[in-house]
């Protein structure tokens, strides 16, 4: 399977390197982490908790890369996202997309973050001085979801090889 | 009866993760759940409320008010993510 | 110096690190690696050398990382490209960059890719059954970086924070 | 004195590297070096043929027909690149 949830860590170099080993079809690798940071509109940030819907997020992820490998020619892709708590530098998600090109490898990566970020059944609860707060979603979140419906299929093609 | 799932902000608000209901005649779709679950009043129809964003899947899908509820399904609701 | 020019592999888990670790600022990290495959337009390939201008490449990457840093908000950036004799499978070149938000991280990773395939004095041999060939600059190549010209401050600040 | 350097397919059909050359006084830019080095025949005016695709760099710069060329300047020709 090609998606996982956990709490453990991730090892993205392994990860990148377990997808692309042997494979002399893959010309292009392209890769997200997405980190903690230690502030978050303005506010220093101590540490946050992750949690999903064991089921759904699975399948959520599933689908979202199945959309991808639908709408460009994927070769392999993996989608790691961590739950629980975590700490400023912990690493949160991870996508690696291999392809023949580079367009396809790009594309297909910055959109499975986009609709991992709208799609998703994950929550942040972000720890600060003040006490915990349940993160809100962001609008430029499902702006960034939308580029990609607006997106027709002959200007998703139209990204370089 | 009917699976429901809190997560969240919605989990914390009404005190609890999960439960079975049995469906009431009237209940046959998304919207008629949260019709009839704003009835509990209380943090009910305060986190329900239309203005409120809530988001419902069914089944493991993402749900609509339209979108059927049937015995035996299982429905959660939750605020808009905020994973990755 | 954000750019290397090398004979020797890479080891992009490690560079990946080395790049976010103990910084609480990044909250994107974007990675691309260029891989040699075995075909080119149809054709069974059995290795390349690559060929490059000691001092004006060097300085050509350099210039395209400062012309990314400058138009968007990029913590750090790193680029390595292999020179020398490179067999399928064979690593070529690695793009790392951290940001804050995951729009300027891949914006400027995929920016990098695009003008390092254009402007960056790199020239590649194939080996092939027929023999060596050199292979010629790619038409969508020069349409991907072109794609960045035409991009208004405007729409460029448009992406994803 | 001008540094010429030249690579990959230049280098191979020209059959070198590098050389340095005495400026003829016509010769002020770009456009003006590879007009000289054509009247040298052979793959010289076949390689640098004006419809041949060919860019030049003055001093690590890429550089037009117009960029000025000057004593000790370092000038490379070479063909589209193809890294990445």
């Amino acid at each position: 399977m090609p998606v996982r949830v956990q709490a453990e860590d991730f090892d993205a170099g392994a990860e990148i390197l377990a997808l692309r080993r042997g494979n002399p079809k893959i010309g292009a690798l392209a890769s997200f982490i997405g980190l903690v940071r230690d502030v978050n509109n303005g506010e220093p940030v101590t540490g946050m908790t992750l949690e999903h819907y064991p089921g759904m997020t699975e399948k959520a992820l599933e689908n979202i890369v199945s959309e991808a490998q639908s709408r460009w020619d994927v070769l392999d892709a993996l989608v790691i996202h961590r739950v629980g708590l975590l700490l400023p530098t912990d690493q949160i998600v991870l996508v690696v997309v291999s392809s023949a090109h580079r367009g396809d490898a790009f594309a297909a990566c910055e959109f499975i973050m986009d609709y991992l970020k709208t799609r998703a059944p994950f929550w942040k609860k972000e720890q600060t001085a003040q006490g915990t707060r349940w993160v809100e979603a962001r609008e430029t979140d499902d702006r960034s979801a939308e580029r990609w419906e607006k997106m027709s299929p002959a200007s998703a093609a139209h990204r370089p090889r | 009866m009917l699976k429901l799932l809190y997560f969240a902000r919605l989990r914390e608000s009404l005190g609890t993760d999960s439960e079975a209901v049995e469906l009431a005649p009237s209940v046959r779709d998304v919207a008629g759940l949260m019709d009839w679950l704003r009835t509990r009043g209380g943090s009910w129809s305060e986190e329900l409320a239309p203005g409120r964003t809530v988001r419902v899947s069914v089944n493991l899908e993402m749900a609509e008010a339209t979108t059927p509820v049937r015995d035996g399904d299982e429905v959660a609701l939750f605020p808009p993510v905020t994973g990755g």
